[in-house]
């Protein structure tokens, strides 16, 4: 899609369908997110070899959500996924503590890329849930949230499973995709 | 040209590779999947355009 | 699913599956393409099946 | 293309454009016969990973002209190709005297395929030029064409680098295709 008809696009809005991906590493509830956010309940999952893509609506917007599979040998690839993306909702297993510094370096890989750069950024520090998992402010920590520059971020705690947080993070992120407008 | 089994180290990748080729040959989301497939599969640079450069050329795409 | 080393013995079977990719993306000879295509990835039946009976609803594949 | 457009276009012959495999082992000088046939010159050929299709026009009758690569990897895909196909053109290096078995293995399957049930077998037997060439009674024996049923077939003796051969074996098929129906 070109420029020109994105723009025209985003004018009218609620015209266009925002473009979301869930992000994340294996295992992080970016599938069950997904379908939280569409059916409402809990779906059982497998590994996402590929990807799932939905239509969501929210509050009378359609987005179209993108839940990209995490593992290590196709993480390589969700940048061919990003071109006109208006949010990324970025997904972390709260309890996963080994992995909080390779959850960091993809989070930190994906800012930096060129089409990414109006892309809003909502993470889910997910999985709370469970009893060893980091608060939202570790998790923030973490992930070197605070230090971002140039980026609209917010970080809201969830869980998939039970359902909770996941209306405060989009109802965030409709607002924020709304004034930016 | 590359082995394979340098640019694939796992079977994920390859039903990765199976599941988007499926999508692309179905027509859907074709320019997304196009890039994934000239990525996974290190097509030389001049081929990659063309094949996205062909995907933007195609009829009606619309909001693809 | 199968590991591709095993799909892919050598490193022509990868430049092979790139060029017939390459012209497929094209719009080369859709058809024969998709048939080497399903085969060397070894697409479940039913999925290689789809995929021709796409390629058969393409319009105006005239002598494809 | 469904059986209905292949059998009008066979009826208006000389419309549809006639389709020709060209097989063999690697090596045994596919590549540069096809060129020969279209452009009448020997060219300097890779070994062909992939195939090379181009437009032979022979007594003002179009071929289309499939070359197939010949190595042993990707030999099992020559098989996709076989639909509609008209005739086949298997080429053997005759010099290749430990191949032979090889070589006729791989005709043999693909004759037993059911696409190529009517398809015309012209067999060349290349590299004549070369002092340790089968002649083509040899070449015809071990590839078991004696033995041959239901099947339209000939040989002819081929040096495509010296372009001998070429000529008597091209006017032996299209008569074959014309008289066909
Ligand atoms: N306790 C708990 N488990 C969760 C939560 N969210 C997801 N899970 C579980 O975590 C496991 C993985 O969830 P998925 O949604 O498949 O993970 P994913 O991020 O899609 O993983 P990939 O597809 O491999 O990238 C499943 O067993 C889920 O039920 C949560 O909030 N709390
Ligand atoms: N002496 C001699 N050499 C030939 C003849 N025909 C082909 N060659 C040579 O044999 C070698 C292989 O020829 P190609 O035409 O590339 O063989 P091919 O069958 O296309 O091989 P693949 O593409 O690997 O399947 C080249 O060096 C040719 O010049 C011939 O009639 N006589
Ligand atoms: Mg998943
Ligand atoms: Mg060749």
């Amino acid at each position: 899609m070109g420029g020109f008809f994105s723009s025209l696009f985003s004018g009218l809005f609620g015209t266009r369908e925002m473009r979301i991906l869930i992000l994340g590493l294996d295992g992080a509830g970016k599938t069950t997110i997904l379908y939280r956010l569409q059916v409402g309940e809990v779906v059982t999952t497998i590994p996402t070899i590929g990807f799932n893509v939905e239509t969501v609506t929210y509050k009378n917007l359609k987005f179209q959500v993108w839940d990209l599979g995490g593992q290590t040998s196709i993480r390589p690839y969700w940048r061919c996924y990003y071109s006109n993306t208006d949010a990324v909702i970025y997904v972390v297993d709260s309890s996963d503590r080994d992995r909080m510094g390779i959850s960091k370096s993809e989070l930190v890989a994906m800012l930096e890329e060129e089409e990414l750069k109006k892309a809003i950024l909502v993470v889910f520090a997910n999985k709370q849930d469970m009893d060893q998992a980091m608060t939202p402010t570790e998790v923030a920590n973490a992930l070197g949230l605070p230090a971002l520059k140039d980026r609209k971020w917010q970080i809201f705690k969830t869980s998939a499973t039970k359902g909770t947080g996941l209306d405060e993070a989009m109802e965030w992120l409709v607002d924020s995709l709304k004034s930016r407008q | 040209g590359l082995n394979i089994s340098d640019a694939f180290s796992e079977p994920t990748e390859m039903e990765y590779l199976r599941k988007v080729l499926f999508e692309y040959m179905m027509g859907r989301e074709t320019k997304t999947m196009a890039k994934v497939i000239t990525s996974m599969l290190k097509f030389p640079p001049d081929q990659a355009q063309k094949v996205l450069d062909k995907e933007d050329s195609k009829p009606i795409p619309w909001l693809r």
